[in-house]
C-alpha cells in the first residue's frame, strides 16, 4: 500500500464548542476546545460514554461544523470534509452500504477519486486481505458478522490511502486476536507511512498501546481534562510494551481519570 | 403453525427465487376460485346477462379476437401510447425526483406546480386537449405522461429524502462527487420507492391510455369497448377489459423481474434464517 | 385538405377527408356513397377514415384541430359547440326523427314487467333514467313532461350510462328510463314495456345526426360541400331502397350481433335534408333547459347551402 | 436523509416564485387572447367566480368532497390491512400479486354500468371509483414500507414476544409509517382527479360534474376554471397533508447540521 | 427490581448444526455443537469475530431453528423465542425503535406482557438509572451517543425482568469505567437475583471476570474447542479478582486457544 502524497498536515480545533436542539433543548456538548493533531501521530481520544468523542471527530473530519471556534487543516479552515481525511464510523453497519458487495463497499471511496476500476478493485481485495476478509469481498454486508462488517470499514480507510485517518472505535467488536492484528497495523501506518490517525477507543489499554498522546475528554459539556503524552517509542509489542511499568502508569492516570466522569459520576449528577 | 413461523418460513420462502411449485399451486387455486365464481354469478343471474358475461362466451371470444389482425392493431397503438408517456414520464419523473430530493430549495420551487399538477385532472379536458393535440398518439402519450410522472416524481423524491443519513454521511466522508452520489447511492437506496412508482404508473399508463381512447374515440382498445358496448356486445367488451389486465399483468412481472435483479442486495424480511 | 390535381378525365377530383362516428350507427349514406362510386361519381376523393367513437364533442374538437374536413356528429353536440363559437357549421344531415314514417318507433320510455307505471303523467314523483342530462332524450323527456302536464320538478331524472340504462331500472334503481336502439329492443324482448313514445311525436322532425365541417372549410369549398352533398344524396337513396346495404354497413362496421342487425333492428329512414321545424323544435327545447343562448338561430348552425 | 431547513420566510418565498411568477406570465401574456380555446386568465378566474355567485360551488364541492373523503378513508383502511397482511406474510403476496397487478389494470370506467347495479346511482358508484383508484398507491407502498424496515427490528419484536396487535401497531406501522406517507400522499390527488373522472357518469352535480358538463360545451374557459380549481384544491390539500405527515413523522428528520445539500455539493474539487 | 418467577431453567443445545444459503452458497457454520447453559451462571461465549456465536446465541434464544439437531428450555424443544429470555443485541443501533423515545423503548416489551402503564413507566426509568441514563428517558435513540444506545438496549433486557438473559457483546462501546460498573450489574443479577445469563464477549478479561464459564468456540464450522469453568467464586472485584493468579492463568489459556483460531489463521487458511 502507498500513499500518493504524504504532505505536511494538521488537524487542529481551536476554541471549538458544539451544541444540538435550540431554545429548551439545547445542549452543550463541546465547549471551547483546543486540541492539534499532530502530524505522523497517533492520537487517542477517550471518555466516559457520551462525552462528546465521537462529535468531536466528526467535527475535525469535516462532517459536522462547530457551533464557535474553527477547525483547520494546515492554514485551511475546514467546514467540509477534505480529501486528506479516511473516516470509520462508529455506526459501522449503517455506514456499509447495503446494495454493495463487500468489495464495492471498500472500492466506493476510491471510484469518486476516478481511480481505475481494476486499480479500485486491487486496491479494495489488498485492504480486505489485511483485515483478514479476503474471502468475504463477494458477500453482501447482512451475511457478515458484527465484527467482519467492522473490519470491513475499516478496510474501506485504509483502501481510501488518506494521509489522515480519524478512526472511532475501530476494534469495538473485534475479538482480542483480530484486535491485537489491527492494532499492530495501525502501528505500521503510522511508522512505515507516515499516516496521522485520530483514535477514539474506550478501551485505555488499547488508548495507550497505540497513542503517542492519549487525549482524555470529560464534563458536561466537555473539554479536555488530561492531554498524556505516552514516551512508549514507535515501536511496540502486544507483549513487551504492556508489561512496561509506564504503560501501567499511564494506564492507571487515564483510567482514574475516567472514573471520576463515568457511569456513577453522570447518575448522581442526575 | 403460529403467525411468527409463518412469517419465519414465508421470509425464507422468498429467499428463494421465483415461485415456488406451492406457490404455483395456490395461485392456481386462486385462478379457479375466481373464475367459478365468475362463473357462478354470471349464471345465477344476479346481474343481467347483458352486463356479465358468462366467462366461457369471453373465452371464446378471446380465442377469437386474438387471431384478428384489429385485435393485435388496438393492443398495440395502446400498448405504444401508453410506453411512449410512460418512458417519458420515468425519465422526467426520475431525473426530476433525484433533484428535488436532492435540494430542499428545488423542493420547494417545485412544491406548488407538482402538487397542482398531480391533482390536475387532465382526462376531464379531453374535449379541450384534443382541439390543441388531436386524437392521435401525442394526446395518449401527453395524458398518459401527466397521469404518471407525478406519481414516479414523488414516489423517486421520497425515496431520495429518505436516504439513511448514515449512508449519506458516509457518502460526505468520503466525498463522493454529485453525479457518483445519485448513481450509487441515492438512486440505489431509492429504488424499492422508484420501483414502486413505475409499477403504480404502468398499470395507471395503460388504464390513462384506455380511457383516452374511450373519451376521445381515438384507435385502440378504449375504442373497441366502446364499439362493444354500443353493440351491447358484453362478451367482446370483456373480452378487451380482460386484454387490459393481462398487459398490466405483463408489465408488472417484467418490473418484478427487474426488481429482483435490482434489490438482490436486500435480505429477506423478518431476517436472515 | 388536398386540392392536388386529379387523376380522372372527366371532373376535378377534390380529396376531402371524412370521419364517420363508428358505432354511432349514423355513417350508412357515407359508407354507401363510398362504396357505390357516388364520390367518385361527383368527382371527390374521398379519404373515409372509419375512426371510434368517443362522443359528439370529441370529434367536433378533432375536427376543429384540423384532422379531418367534414365529420359526422349528433345535433346536440354541434349545436353547443356552435353557441360557444367554435368555428363550425352542419353542412348535411343523416338522420331525423320523421314523424310521418311509418316504420316501429326504436326509442321510448320503458318500465320494467310489474311497473304501476303506464304513461308519462304517472311519472309524477318518480325517476327516470336517462343518458345524459341534455341530450335528445333528455330534451325528449323534458318536452314530453311538459306535454302531459307533468311538472318538470316532481321528476327526478337521473344520468345513467347507457349500457346501465335497462339494467338500472331492472334493478329498481330508477322507476322508467328513456332508451332507444338495440338497448330498448332487448329490453322488451325481457319483459319491458314501452309506455312512452319517443323523439319522433315530441320533438318532430328533430336533426338526430348528422354532419359538420369547419366554417372555413365550408366557406373556400362551397363546391366541394355541394358535391359532397348530392353523393350523400345518392348514398341514401341508394340506402333507404336498400335495407340490406345498410345492414351490410352495419354488419361490418358496429358490434351489433349479426342476429340482431338481420331480424330485430328498425332502420331508420336516412335524409341528408333538414326540415326546418325539426331546428326550431330542437333549439326551442335547448333554449328552455338553458342548454344555449336565445338569440341562436338556425343561420348560426346550418351551411346557407343545407338549409 | 437530513434535510437543509430554511427559515420560514425563505421557505415561503422559495415556494411561491415560481407559481406567482407562472401566474403572472399567464395573465399578461393572455390578457388580450380573443381566441376561444385560449381564454385570458382573467375569463378563466371570471368563470370560478360566477359559478361562486350562482350559488351552485359550495353545493358542488359539499358534494364531491364528501365522496372524496369517504373514499380516502375507506382506501387508507383497506390499502392499511391488505398492505400489512401481504408485506407481512410474503407468500400471500406472492400468490395474490398476479392477480392484484390483474385487477389494477382492468379499465374501470367500463364497470361502471356493473357498479351502478350494485352500488345505485347517486354518490355510491363514485365513491367506489375514488376509492379503487386511492388504494393502489396506499397499499403498494405498504407493503414496500413492511418490507423495508430493518430486520433487526423485526428480530427484537420476535424477541420480546411483543404480541401480533401491538407489534402491527408499535411496530410495523411506525416502522413503514415513511413510505405510507407517500402513498397517501399520493391517494389524495389521484382521488381528486379521480373525484372528477367519477362524476362522468351518471352525475347531476359536483366540481367534476361541472369541469366535464363546460367541455363538453365547449365552455372553454370554464373547464379551465373548474381544473384550475381543482390543481389549486390538490396543492393545498396536500399542504395540510405535509403538515400532518410533519408531525406523524417527527422521529425521522434526525436534527443535525449535515445537510443534503452540502452531500451533493461534496464532490472532489 | 424483582422477578416475577425464577423457576428452574436451563438451555441447552444438543447436536446443533446451522448453515445459510442453499446450494453453492451455502456456509455450514456451526455443526454439530453441544452445549448446556446452566441454571444460574453467568455462560460467557468467546471465539474469534464471524466464528458464529451470535448466531449460537440466537439458535438458544429461539431467533433462529439450527439446520438440524434440537434447542431446549428444561424438556420443551424451542422453535421460538419464549418468555423466559430477554436478549440484548449486538446491533444495538438497530434493535431500538427509533420512533419510540427511550423511555418506551424499553419500556416497550412490557407492554406487550400487559404490564399497566405506570409500571411499565417505573421499571422502565428504573432501568434506566441503573444504566446511568435516568436523564435521557425522553431523547430519541439517535440524539444519544453510541454507548448510550447500548445501555439503552441493556436496560430494556433489563426491565423485561426474565430469569435468562442473553447478551450479545454488551459492553462493546463502553468506556472501562461504564463497562465496569455494568459488569458488576452482571454479577449482581445473577448473585441477588438467580438469573441465568449468557454473554458474548470479545474481551477475554471480561469473559473471566464474569464467567462462571468459559465456552471457546473455533474453526469452520464452529465448535467448541474448549470449556473453561472459573474457580473465582461468585463475589468478584473488579481490582482484586483480576489480580488473581487463576484470573490471569485463565485469561493466558482463553487468549491462546482464540489465537489459534484468529485473524491471521483465516488469511492463510484463505
Ligand atoms: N443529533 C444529536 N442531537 C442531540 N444530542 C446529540 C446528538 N448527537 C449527539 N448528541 C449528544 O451529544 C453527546 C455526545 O455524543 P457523542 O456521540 O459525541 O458521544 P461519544 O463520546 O461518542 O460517546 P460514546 O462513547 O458512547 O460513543 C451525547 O450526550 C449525546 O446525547
Ligand atoms: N444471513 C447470513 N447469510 C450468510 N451468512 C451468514 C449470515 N449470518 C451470518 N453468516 C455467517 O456466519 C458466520 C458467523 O456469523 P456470526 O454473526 O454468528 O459471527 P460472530 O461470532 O457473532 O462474529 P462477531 O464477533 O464478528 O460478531 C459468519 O461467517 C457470517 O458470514
Ligand atoms: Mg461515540
Ligand atoms: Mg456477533
Amino acid at each position: 500500500m502507498t500513499l500518493e502524497s504524504t504532505t505536511e498536515v494538521a488537524l487542529s480545533a481551536s476554541h471549538v464548542s458544539k451544541s444540538f436542539g435550540v431554545g429548551a433543548d439545547r445542549v452543550e456538548v463541546i465547549e471551547d476546545l483546543h486540541l492539534d493533531i499532530r502530524t505522523g501521530d497517533v492520537t487517542c481520544l477517550v471518555g466516559p460514554s457520551g462525552v462528546g468523542k465521537t462529535t468531536l471527530l466528526r467535527l475535525l473530519g469535516g462532517l459536522a461544523t462547530p457551533t464557535s471556534g474553527t477547525v483547520s487543516l494546515g492554514d485551511k479552515v475546514i467546514t467540509e470534509p477534505v480529501e486528506q481525511v479516511a473516516v470509520v464510523f462508529q455506526d459501522y453497519r449503517g455506514s456499509l452500504l447495503p446494495w454493495m458487495k463487500v468489495a464495492q463497499n471498500v472500492a466506493f471511496p476510491l471510484e469518486g477519486r476516478k481511480v481505475p476500476k481494476a486499480e479500485r478493485l486491487r486496491r479494495a481485495q489488498d485492504a480486505l486481505e489485511v483485515v483478514g476478509l479476503g474471502d468475504s469481498a463477494d458477500k453482501y454486508p447482512w451475511q457478515l458478522s458484527g465484527g467482519m462488517q467492522q473490519r470491513v470499514a475499516i478496510a474501506r480507510a485504509l483502501a481510501y490511502e488518506a494521509p489522515i485517518m480519524l478512526m472511532d472505535e475501530p476494534f469495538g467488536s473485534l475479538d482480542a486476536q483480530t484486535r491485537f492484528e489491527l492494532e499492530d497495523l495501525v502501528l505500521r501506518l503510522r511508522n512505515d507511512l507516515g499516516i496521522t490517525i485520530v483514535v477514539v477507543t474506550h478501551d485505555i489499554d488499547e488508548a495507550v498501546y497505540l497513542g503517542d498522546r492519549v487525549v482524555v475528554l470529560g464534563g458536561r459539556p466537555s473539554r479536555i481534562v488530561d492531554d498524556v503524552e505516552v514516551p512508549l517509542g514507535r515501536e511496540r509489542n502486544q507483549l513487551t510494551s504492556r508489561a512496561t511499568p509506564t504503560f501501567i502508569e499511564l494506564r492507571t492516570r487515564v483510567l482514574e481519570e475516567i472514573q471520576q466522569h463515568g457511569l456513577t459520576q453522570q447518575v448522581t449528577g442526575a | 403453525m403460529t403467525w411468527t413461523q409463518t412469517i419465519r418460513s414465508s421470509a425464507a420462502a422468498s429467499q428463494r427465487r421465483g415461485a415456488t411449485p406451492g406457490i404455483m399451486l395456490w395461485r392456481v387455486g386462486v385462478f379457479v376460485a375466481g373464475i367459478a365464481l365468475w362463473a357462478v354469478i354470471a349464471a345465477s343471474g344476479v346481474v343481467p346477462a347483458g352486463l356479465v358475461p358468462a366467462p366461457s362466451s369471453v373465452v371464446v371470444t378471446l380465442a377469437q379476437q386474438v387471431v384478428t389482425v384489429e385485435y393485435w392493431q388496438a393492443v398495440g397503438l395502446t400498448v405504444w401510447g401508453a410506453l411512449i408517456g410512460l418512458l417519458a414520464a420515468a425519465v422526467v419523473g426520475i431525473a426530476v425526483g433525484v433533484i428535488t430530493g436532492a435540494s430542499t430549495a428545488a423542493e420547494l420551487s417545485t412544491r406548488f406546480l407538482v402538487d397542482f399538477g398531480r391533482a390536475f385532472p387532465a382526462v376531464a379536458l379531453i374535449a379541450v386537449l384534443v382541439l390543441i393535440l388531436g386524437r392521435g398518439l401525442e394526446l395518449k402519450s401527453t395524458l398518459v405522461f401527466v397521469a404518471v410522472v407525478f406519481p414516479i416524481l414523488l414516489q423517486t423524491q421520497q425515496g431520495v429524502r429518505r436516504v439513511p443519513s448514515s449512508v449519506i454521511e458516509t457518502a460526505r466522508a468520503f466525498r463522493t462527487p454529485r453525479a457518483l452520489l445519485v448513481r450509487k447511492v441515492m438512486l440505489p437506496s431509492a429504488t424499492p420507492s422508484i420501483l414502486t412508482g413505475l409499477r403504480l404508473g404502468a398499470s395507471v399508463g395503460i388504464l390513462v391510455a384506455i380511457a383516452t381512447e374511450v373519451l376521445s374515440g381515438s384507435p385502440g382498445i378504449g375504442n373497441q369497448i366502446t364499439d362493444a358496448q354500443m353493440g351491447a356486445n358484453s362478451a367482446l367488451s370483456f373480452a378487451y377489459i380482460v386484454t387490459a389486465g393481462f398487459l398490466g399483468f405483463a408489465v408488472n412481472i417484467g418490473l418484478e423481474k427487474l426488481q429482483s435483479v435490482l434489490l438482490r442486495w436486500r435480505p429477506a424480511m423478518g431476517g436472515e434464517n | 385538405t388536398n386540392d392536388s390535381a386529379a387523376p380522372d378525365s372527366n371532373a376535378e377530383e377534390e380529396l376531402i377527408s371524412v370521419v364517420v362516428a363508428r358505432g354511432a350507427v349514423n355513417l350508412e349514406s357515407a359508407i354507401i356513397a363510398q362504396e357505390q362510386g357516388f364520390f367518385e361519381q361527383e368527382g371527390l376523393d374521398v379519404d373515409l377514415q372509419v375512426t371510434g367513437g368517443g362522443g359528439g364533442a370529441a370529434t367536433n374538437s378533432a375536427l376543429i384541430a384540423g384532422e379531418f374536413d367534414i365529420a359526422a356528429t349528433d345535433a346536440v353536440t354541434a349545436i353547443r359547440a356552435i353557441n360557444e363559437n367554435m368555428p363550425i357549421v352542419v353542412v348535411a344531415g343523416t338522420k331525423s326523427a320523421k314523424p310521418d314514417y311509418e316504420g316501429e318507433v326504436s326509442d321510448g320510455l320503458i318500465v320494467p314487467p310489474g311497473s304501476t307505471i303506464t304513461s308519462w303523467k304517472d311519472l309524477e314523483g318518480k325517476k327516470v333514467g336517462v343518458p345524459e342530462l341534455g341530450g335528445l332524450p333528455y330534451l325528449t323527456v323534458v318536452t314530453a313532461l311538459e306535454e302531459n302536464g307533468v311538472p318538470l320538478d316532481s321528476v327526478e331524472i337521473v344520468p345513467v350510462p347507457m349500457d346501465a340504462l335497462v339494467a338500472a331500472a331492472q334493478n329498481g334503481q330508477v322507476d322508467a328510463v328513456f332508451t332507444f336502439s338495440i338497448f330498448m329492443l332487448s329490453a322488451l324482448d325481457s319483459g319491458f314495456t314501452r309506455v312512452g313514445t319517443g323523439v319522433r311525436e315530441f320533438l318532430p322532425y328533430a336533426p338526430q345526426s348528422l354532419w359538420v365541417s369547419t366554417v372555413e372549410f365550408a366557406e373556400k369549398n362551397p363546391e366541394a360541400l355541394t358535391r359532397f352533398r348530392a353523393a350523400l344524396e345518392l348514398g341514401t337513396e341508394y340506402g333507404n331502397e336498400n335495407p340490406d346495404a345498410v345492414r351490410k354497413v352495419y354488419h361490418e362496421n358496429t358490434e351489433l350481433p349479426a342476429p340482431f342487425i338481420d331480424n330485430v333492428m328498425i332502420l331508420e329512414p336516412l335524409d341528408v335534408n333538414f326540415n326546418s321545424k325539426g331546428w326550431d323544435v330542437l333549439l326551442k327545447g335547448m333554449q328552455q333547459t338553458g342548454e344555449v343562448r336565445d338569440d341562436l338561430t338556425v343561420e348560426d348552425i346550418v351551411w346557407e347551402g343545407a338549409r | 436523509m437530513k434535510l437543509k431547513t430554511y427559515g420560514p420566510v425563505a421557505t415561503i418565498l422559495l415556494q411561491a416564485w415560481l407559481p406567482i411568477a407562472l401566474v403572472v406570465l399567464w395573465f399578461v401574456g393572455s390578457a388580450n387572447s380573443t381566441s376561444v380555446f385560449w381564454p385570458s386568465l382573467s375569463t378563466i378566474l371570471q368563470t370560478v367566480v360566477d359559478w361562486a355567485a350562482s350559488g351552485k360551488l359550495w353545493g358542488d364541492l359539499v358534494f364531491s368532497f364528501g365522496n372524496y373523503f369517504l373514499a380516502l378513508a375507506l382506501a387508507i383502511v383497506v390499502g392499511l390491512g391488505f398492505g400489512l397482511v401481504i408485506g407481512l406474510l410474503p407468500r400471500v403476496g406472492q400468490v395474490l400479486s398476479p392477480y392484484l397487478d390483474f385487477f389494477r389494470t382492468l379499465p374501470i370506467v367500463v364497470f361502471v354500468p356493473i357498479v351502478i347495479l350494485v352500488l345505485g346511482v347517486g354518490r355510491g358508484p363514485k365513491i367506489f371509483l375514488i376509492f379503487l383508484a386511492c388504494v393502489w398507491p396506499i397499499l403498494l407502498n405498504c407493503i414496500e414500507g413492511v418490507r423495508a424496515i430493518a430486520p433487526s427490528v423485526f428480530e427484537t419484536a420476535r424477541s420480546y414476544r411483543i404480541p401480533l396487535g401491538l407489534r402491527i401497531r408499535r411496530v410495523v406501522l411506525p416502522g413503514a409509517a415513511p413510505q405510507i406517507a407517500i402513498g397517501i400522499r399520493l391517494a389524495v390527488t389521484i382521488g381528486l382527479v379521480m373525484l372528477v373522472v367519477s362524476e362522468m357518469y351518471g352525475s347531476t352535480e359536483g366540481v367534476g360534474y361541472f369541469i366535464l358538463q363546460s367541455g363538453q360545451r365547449f365552455q372553454l374557459a370554464a373547464a379551465w376554471g373548474g381544473t384550475l380549481l381543482v390543481g389549486v384544491i390538490g396543492w393545498a390539500f396536500t399542504a395540510v397533508y405535509v403538515l400532518i405527515e410533519h408531525r406523524v413523522l417527527a422521529w425521522t428528520r434526525e436534527d443535525a447540521d449535515v445537510t443534503r445539500t452540502k452531500a451533493v455539493k461534496g464532490d472532489g474539487k
